[in-house]
């Protein structure tokens, strides 16, 4: 069925009643060629572009929940590409381009809104990491602006210029960046991927990895053995465990990150905001709710939920930056599982010494602007087993052997540091 | 040539009273941080004993009173206030002149712990937190010694160059609590 | 969370510094080789369930303290000073 | 409409307030929600989506009808619950979410293109033309969502945070909460009670029941008499406990000034953070809406509601009212009323065994299945079992569907609830929460009975838990009526029958999501935004979920719930964030030279918390760039002043140290001689540069560290860790001295004659070398003198007790005036350092290791270091390294800028051709040319090669040569003086 305003027009003439469904319920069959771990926004895209660049079909998504529950559905929906490293630069570019065309690709309204990305800085030293950033973007064919601080007044008033803790001195501004919806997008993408034959099976968790001979052969799962020539382990926070079923340990430590949102509020905030200092980012949504985040709540874990501080932190972070906010009311706050690793950069490959395995994860706090080219990238290297240009510097060996590391917090081996 | 003038940390910014509450700087002393080699506890004690009249204090606990004290600051660390340490301290421990590295301040009144509990993340209740009690621990943002001096009185301590923002949070603090009533 | 710092007793998280995994105690040999040093500086068990980490009590008493603890429900198991646990490896 | 002799507030002090700009009257006790329905105003609001008109609909926290604003101006507050801001003389409430008024709204429009504006609509549309959505309807869709609307100014008022700790907290005082604190007050047990409401009390305060022969207002004010009368309890009202969280920690939110008008000082909240050993949850229940066609019209409420209105308030909602009801319980409304006099229109009841009426008509069998009145309800439809429909004209309906216990701190914690298939509701799981308890309607026993033994029960096992003795307490006598209901969640019917009255989820909207596969109650909430509006959905969760599960084919069960998350409340940004709004964030740290230098007009900039002189301006001057200009001439050609003391020093002894520091730096230490200063450099355990610095050896077991000032921190922290988790057996001590010192920089050639007015004894080059270092005396004071140089001049750093230093840094200023010389600032320090190409965190970015930045000689390679191994990777070295040059301008564009990319001369400036970027620049005087340090591929090979550097941000494209990054005097023969 396709989406548009005539189809929501007639169908509302008529009561509603022509509406199906959006995906198939598959049941699982006993061997495809593929199998997709994980049905996240990178495993949904990932199926998606096997099926559309590679004309693959017999793929199989297999998700423990429900599809879309994991970071595709608990992030504070930012999409932007301004990063300075080589490997990080090409990557995010391509899937903004890839955001750009999303809805027409899909048919399937993400609500992708570019209303700009403002990253704040407070010094001299910032100023000129960023410029660092924002060269590389425009080098990389991407938009950055670097404003000072009247050309931050202009476009965000209500920030407190008299604050003298952390003076605003400037922003980087990402015209292109923005935000969309989250869950419509992994909606869409299923919706895309069922539609051209992937099999998506919910609740269906992969408790084995069948490997023989250091080949894979396919997956135990709940829902019984599924025999598959090509393995993929996209599942973010939860990267460890499956991996530890082909006997692996990952550079990669799992981390809570806690977001927020308001009770709805007309129009206050047109961008994007991030806040150097304060490891603090705010946007409001089409709803009005707005939106915002911090840091890690710093220790490992799987609880998908934080605690006071690290909420305390973040809202404080808030209220020296934009004290106009202060009467805005958290209505709900939740977490998402991060998987970290040592340089902040993800991870796309395939498993050395196991025929037929590959790896996505590592995607930090970073993950759902990149959706689009994680899926783009994995279904080229699944089906080539070569990698993608834009994701060729995404090595698992890069940490032993110092080669590629891409570490844009300059943070080092700690892991909840990016 | 001018002479060198001796300046406190707190010079400008108290005393000051909000409701029953009060803030004051402790008069400039000697502080001297006295940390014992390995295995030189008891040696330690002993000889701050014979010099100071004061034993090594337990974790959490302070010894000594009004004028020499010897506070607990953390692991294997005793703050000395007040007397200027003996030689043989030396002989036991590293010793270190901490004089000028702190801002000292005397917070007292009946809502003394309705203060500081909209600053410190501990119990300081005086149920829990008897005089003689100290904690290392944080005020708001800042690294802090607290040391309960008396019945509705305490002794905190920050580093030097916070002395503006130690001021600030508690004022901020007493006045809240002020306007309250005691709570 | 509250922690219970060997020494101060029982604090708020807010006092502490988070590290990492308690791995970090073993420090290999310098010449262990690649593998091993890659594994010791950057992967991880990353289990859901116990794990030993490392933190700091960076406003207390400033003792690292190696904390046993499930990563699922955030249960704290128990907390040792990591010097002790060090000097008790070697 | 008020009804004589009932409620509990105060007839005799009457009040007015505004709302819409109209004055209400009202009574000192009141909500704004009483209040209005007393004026029988019932149009209060308008919903989010079909701006349909909305009223009072609970009476509580949970009320998802009544949001208004609250003040104007900066103090402008959305989206606060009528039915919880308490009335005061003056105030000033508004309503939302409507345009230009409240009665005409002109997107009511909305409503009547509801057919197109189902579930999920936005995804399947506006996507034709692409350029449309950002430009026309992405922006008509933000003006019409949101509901209130922010001031857009400054928070005016205060916020403070707490913490507070017990043995138990008590989240709750209706029957159960009172019981279990009255339990554990009397056994001396340290408790807090905490509640939401201005009243203690719970649905006591609503209710007509008898506790113990009294009425149960009556009990519930003696209970709390009593418990204000003991010193180990604390009674919190106004206070909402908001989440649960690790190890006993819940949060709270205290409404300290609400409803007060005119504030002082006093706090308008205070977030509470409460440790408490065990906690008792005794939050009540929330009663459920029927889900029927047109049952959002404003006087159609819970019956509880009703009887709330009519029992603590003293207002009857209506003047003739129904009640629509499936249990007994809702009954009560029906004898409440008619006891107050308010005539009840009817009770319809969908049980065939329902009670008989006493005194009211009772439709047994029957149910509600359509309502009418434009902008207040005016008539009910009612079906009988037959089919048979009638109508009852009435201005309020008391609807129940039952009750749903308020278990949602149990699951704040990941926790599920379990369906409890006797009360068609989900009641807690035991041990969701560590060290809670449920105790009453949260825990499904509604009877006030059941509630006052689960109260003391949980007292009791608490108290046991915690080792207080204590005496079982005697239960007061209560009702203890059965609780009977049959399941109904949503009459079945055309038209549009709301689940979720705030975000306008109707039952059509949980079918549709069904049919098209948000089949997972996760999807459908999502989907549909069922239960994502302000009260999320404490009112319609259960019977979405009930809908979901029949349009599914599955029982409520399995069909599962979504989570409960925090707040339990929604909590304003600015109570979490108290403290922080203008300086508040972090800690301010000043030097002691700060007052000197505002004195002397130097911006103050951030540095690591510190605040640092940019630049000294002196008189005539008219840019940054003519002072330093002059303060680096001055440093190279007389005599500078800048104050150092913001660098971390760290003070470290010990029989060890020497071997401690060869492990933590990757040159040898314990080779240095005491009275000298090396330069060190730090690794981060994977290789990476850390930190550097100059360590002096002041003693055979004493060194001090200098580290910068933005890694002093996490340098002490590295080294405790180095020390306690990797060489414990290291007899070393380590204090940091940072602040117990005042150090100032004196630089340049007439350096010593400056300090030799000052120190006590004249040093010269014999006694005191480059990198000497020693104990001085000043005045007889005690202080340090290094011979140490950032600057590449002859320079010293001469440090007192911090005691000292305003005074000293006047002294210091003074002399070098007159020598021809001054202070200096971070711009003039900064430009003299890339002339000698010291590095800084710029170089030392954590991405660069020593081999980067040309030190990879000073990794020693007699012994181990932190980051040694790592630092040996085959990526970390080698040709295709960025590594550290030297930038000089060559072309007609002089300028160079940081954060630039270098490119080869003839390659256009992209990506693929980067070779590098700038980390540092300035203008030297000295050499009267612009100066840039930066890493570049293969670097140190390329000296003497053309390289072209863009700023494309700034517009700048300079052509440059690359060189040595040590500009000036390379051979080092001005520091030796």
């Amino acid at each position: 069925m396709r989406f548009s305003s005539w189809k929501v027009f007639t169908e509302g003439l008529s009561g509603n009643k022509g509406w199906s469904a959006h995906w198939r319920d598959a049941q699982p069959k006993s061997e495809y060629d593929y199998i997709i771990i994980g049905g996240g926004g990178h495993g949904l895209s990932t199926a998606y572009y096997l099926a559309k660049n590679h004309g693959i079909t017999n793929v199989a998504v297999l998700e423990k929940g429900y599809l879309g529950g994991g970071n595709v559905g608990r992030n504070t929906t930012i999409v932007r590409a301004n990063y300075f490293l080589q490997g990080n630069s090409e990557f995010y570019s391509h899937s903004l381009k890839l955001w750009e065309t999303l809805e027409e690709d899909l048919n399937y309204n993400v609500m992708h809104s570019q209303r700009g990305l403002i990253n704040l800085f407070h010094s001299d030293g910032q100023r000129d990491a960023f410029a660092r950033r924002g060269n590389m973007m425009i080098n990389q064919g991407d938009d950055a602006i670097l404003l000072d601080r009247e050309g931050v007044r202009k476009e965000l008033p209500y920030l407190d210029f008299e604050q003298t803790r952390f003076p605003i001195y400037g922003g980087l501004f990402h015209k292109r960046g923005g935000t969309a919806r989250h869950d419509a997008v992994a909606w869409g993408y299923a919706r895309g991927a069922s539609d051209r034959g992937v099999d998506l099976i919910q609740n269906c968790e992969v408790t084995g990895i069948d490997i023989v001979d250091g080949v894979v052969k396919g997956v135990q799962t709940t829902r019984g053995p599924i025999k598959g020539n090509k393995v993929a382990i996209i599942v973010a926070g939860r990267s460890g465990q499956v991996a530890a079923m082909a006997g692996r340990r990952l550079p990669i430590e799992s981390h809570v990150l806690q977001a927020f949102v308001t009770e709805g509020l007309k129009p206050v905030i047109d961008h994007v905001i991030s806040f150097g200092m304060g490891h603090f980012y705010m946007s409001q949504s089409d709803k009005g709710g707005l939106v915002f985040g911090g840091d890690l709540d710093f220790y490992a874990s799987y609880a998908s939920r934080g605690n006071l501080p690290m909420k305390e932190h973040v809202m404080e972070a808030g209220m020296t930056l934009m004290p106009m906010i202060g009467k805005a009311k958290v209505l709900r706050s939740w977490g998402g599982i991060m998987d970290m690793t040592p340089d902040g950069s993800p991870i796309i490959d395939k498993m050395e010494g196991i025929d037929g395995l590959y790896i996505d994860c590592g995607w930090n706090y970073g993950g759902f602007k990149a959706v689009p080219a994680s899926g783009w990238c994995m279904a080229h290297l699944m089906a080539t087993d070569t990698p993608h240009d834009v994701a060729a510097k995404y090595r698992l060996d890069r940490f032993r052997t110092g080669i590629g590391i891409m570490d844009e917090e300059g943070t080092g081996s700690q892991h909840n540091l990016h | 040539m001018a002479d060198l003038i001796a300046k406190s940390p707190c010079a400008g910014l108290l005393p000051v009273t909000h409701g029953t509450t009060s803030l004051s700087e402790v008069e400039m002393t000697t502080l001297t941080s006295v940390a014992p080699y390995k295995g030189q506890e008891t040696g330690l004690s002993d000889a701050l004993k014979a010099a100071h009249g004061m034993a090594l204090p337990d974790i959490n606990r302070a010894t000594g009173k009004e004028g020499a004290r010897a506070v607990w600051f953390g692991q294997g660390q005793v703050m000395l206030i007040g007397p200027s340490p003996a030689s043989s301290l030396a002989d036991h421990a590293a010793v270190t002149d901490q004089s000028d590295a702190w801002a000292l301040v005397r917070l007292e009144g009946e809502a003394a712990e309705d203060v500081l509990a909209r600053l410190v993340p501990v119990d300081l209740r005086r149920a829990q937190f008897k005089r003689g009690h100290t904690v290392r621990s944080q005020l708001q943002h800042m690294m802090v010694s607290i040391t309960r001096t008396g019945d509705n009185a305490f002794l905190i301590m920050a580093f030097r160059s916070m002395a503006k923002t130690l001021v600030h949070d508690l004022e901020t603090a007493m006045r809240g609590v002020a306007a309250r009533g005691s709570a | 969370m509250r922690i219970t710092c060997p020494l101060c007793g029982e604090r708020d998280r807010r006092e502490f510094y988070y590290v990492g995994d308690a791995v970090a105690l073993e420090r290999p040999d310098p010449d262990a080789g690649d593998v091993v040093w890659d594994d010791y500086v950057h992967n991880r068990d990353n289990p859901a369930g116990v794990t030993r980490d490392l933190w700091y009590h960076e406003s207390g008493c400033a003792a690292w303290v190696v904390i046993t603890r499930n990563t699922v429900t955030h249960e704290i198991l128990s907390t040792e000073l990591a010097s002790k646990v060090k000097e008790a490896q070697s | 409409m008020r009804v004589n002799g009932k409620g509990l507030v105060d007839r005799s002090a009457p009040l007015s307030f505004t709302f819409d700009g109209k004055s209400v009257e009202a009574y000192a006790g009141d909500t704004v929600a009483s209040a209005l329905l007393a004026a029988e105003i019932k149009m209060i609001a308008r919903s989010f989506k079909y701006h349909r008109p909305r009223g009072v609909i609970g009476a509580g926290s949970e009320d998802p009808g009544a949001l208004i604003t609250v003040g104007s101006g900066a103090v402008q507050d959305p989206n606060v619950r009528a039915t919880v801001q308490e009335v005061y003389a003056g105030l000033e409430t508004r309503s939302q979410n409507c345009w230009p008024s409240l009665n005409v709204d002109l997107l009511s429009l909305n409503d009547l293109a509801a057919p197109f504006l189902g579930a999920g609509f936005y995804y399947k549309t506006f996507m034709w033309p692409k350029a449309f959505w950002e430009k026309l309807y992405e922006p008509v869709i933000r003006r019409s969502a949101g509901i209130g609307a922010l001031s857009g100014k400054h928070n005016p008022d205060t916020y403070e945070k707490a913490f507070a700790f017990c043995d138990l907290l008590v989240i709750g005082a209706g029957p159960a909460g009172l019981m279990a604190a009255l339990t554990a007050g009397r056994a001396g047990a340290e408790v807090i009670l905490c509640d939401e409401d201005s009243v203690m009390g719970g649905r006591l305060n609503g209710e007509t029941y008898e506790i113990g022969g009294q009425s149960g207002q009556d009990w519930a004010a003696r209970a709390v008499a009593e418990l204000s009368a003991m010193d180990n309890v604390r009674l919190m009202t106004r206070t909402t406990v908001t989440g649960a969280y690790d190890q006993g920690t819940y949060g709270a939110l205290e409404r300290v000034g609400h409803h007060l008008g005119g504030l002082g000082d006093t706090p308008l909240e205070c977030f509470w953070r409460i440790v408490a050993k065990r906690s008792i949850l005794a939050a009540g229940a929330i009663e459920r809406p029927v889900a029927f066609r047109n049952n959002d019209r404003p006087g159609i409420m819970t019956a509880s509601a009703v009887r709330t209105y009519l029992n603590r308030y003293g207002v009857a909602p209506g003047k003739k009212v129904t009640i629509f009801a499936n249990n007994d319980d809702a009954h009560r409304t029906a004898r409440d009323l008619v006891a107050a006099g308010v005539h009840v229109a009817g009770v319809i009841d969908t049980r065939q065994d329902a009670p008989d009426g006493e005194g009211y008509e009772v439709y047994k069998g029957a149910e509600v299945c359509n309502s009418e009145g434009r902008k207040a309800l005016e008539a009910v439809t009612f079906r009988y079992p037959d089919g048979r429909e009638d109508k009852l004209q009435t201005d309020c309906l008391a609807m129940s569907g039952g009750w749903n216990p308020s278990v949602h701190m149990t699951c704040h914690m990941n926790g599920r609830p379990t369906w409890n298939e006797d009360i068609l509701s989900f009641v807690p799981t035991d041990g969701t929460v560590p060290g809670m308890v449920t105790a009453g309607a949260c825990n499904g026993a509604f009877s006030t009975h059941a509630a006052l033994a689960q109260g003391a029960a949980g007292a009791e096992a608490a108290l046991g838990d915690l080792g207080i003795k204590m005496t079982k307490a005697d239960l007061p006598e209560a009702e203890d009526a059965p609780y009977r209901l049959k399941p109904l969640w949503a009459v079945a019917g055309k038209g549009r029958a709301w689940l979720d009255f705030q975000n306008d989820v109707t039952v059509k909207d949980v079918k549709l999501a069904a049919a098209e596969n948000f089949r997972s109650v996760e999807h459908m909430k999502r989907y549909t935004t069922q239960g994502m509006a302000p009260d999320q959905g404490k009112n319609s969760n259960v019977a979405a979920l009930a809908v979901l599960a029949d349009a599914t084919g599955r029982g409520i069960p399995e069909t599962g719930t979504t989570t409960f998350r925090p707040p339990y409340v929604p909590v304003s940004i600015a109570a979490l964030g108290a403290g922080a709004q203008g300086d508040g964030f972090a800690p301010q740290r000043f030097t002691t030279s700060h007052k000197a230098s505002v004195d002397a007009g130097a911006p103050m900039i951030e540095a690591g918390l510190w605040y640092r002189p940019s630049y000294f301006p002196a008189p005539g001057e008219r840019t940054w760039r003519q002072s330093c200009d002059r303060e680096v001439n001055m440093v190279r050609n007389a005599v500078g002043i800048c104050d150092v003391s913001t660098l971390g020093k760290i003070d470290l002894q010990g029989p060890d140290v020497g071997e401690f520091l060869d492990f933590v730096y990757t040159n040898m230490f314990s080779t240095l001689k005491v009275g000298k200063t090396r330069y060190g450099l730090m690794l981060r355990e994977d290789g990476t540069v850390m930190d550097d610095g100059t360590t002096a050896r002041l003693g055979e077991n004493h060194f001090v560290m200098t580290t910068t000032t933005a890694a002093a921190g996490p340098v002490m922290r590295h080294l405790e860790y180095v020390h306690q988790c990797l060489r414990p057996d290291l007899d070393v001590s380590m204090i940091s001295v940072t602040e117990q010192w005042a150090q100032f920089a004196v630089a340049g050639p007439k350096s010593r004659e400056l300090l030799n007015g000052l120190l006590d004894v004249e040093i010269d080059d014999a006694s005191w070398p480059f990198m000497a270092c020693g104990e001085v005396t000043l005045q007889g004071i005690k202080g340090r003198l290094f011979r140490i140089s950032f600057s590449g001049e002859h320079a010293y750093e001469v440090a007192v007790p911090s005691r000292y230093g305003d005074s000293l840094f006047r002294l210091l200023v003074a002399r070098a005036e007159a020598m021809g010389g001054g202070a200096y600032g971070m711009e003039a320090l900064n430009v003299l350092r890339i002339e000698k190409g010291h590095i800084t965190h710029a170089e030392i970015h954590g991405r660069t290791n020593a081999f980067d930045i040309g030190f990879a000689r000073m990794v020693s390679a007699k012994k181990d270091c932190i980051g040694k191994t790592m630092s040996e990777r085959p990526g970390l070295v080698g040709e295709e390294r960025a590594q550290l040059v030297g930038l000089k301008p060559v072309g007609v564009v002089q300028q160079i800028t940081a954060g630039a990319h270098l490119f080869n001369a003839d390659d256009d400036p992209v990506r693929e051709n980067e070779q590098g970027y700038t980390t540092s620049v300035g203008f030297s005087p000295t050499l009267e040319s612009y100066l840039g340090l930066a890493f570049l591929r293969n670097g140190r090979a390329r000296h003497g090669e053309e390289i072209k550097m863009v700023d494309h941000l700034r517009g700048i494209t300079t052509r440059c040569v690359v060189c040595d990054p040590v500009f000036f005097d390379p051979e080092g023969g001005r520091v030796r003086g």
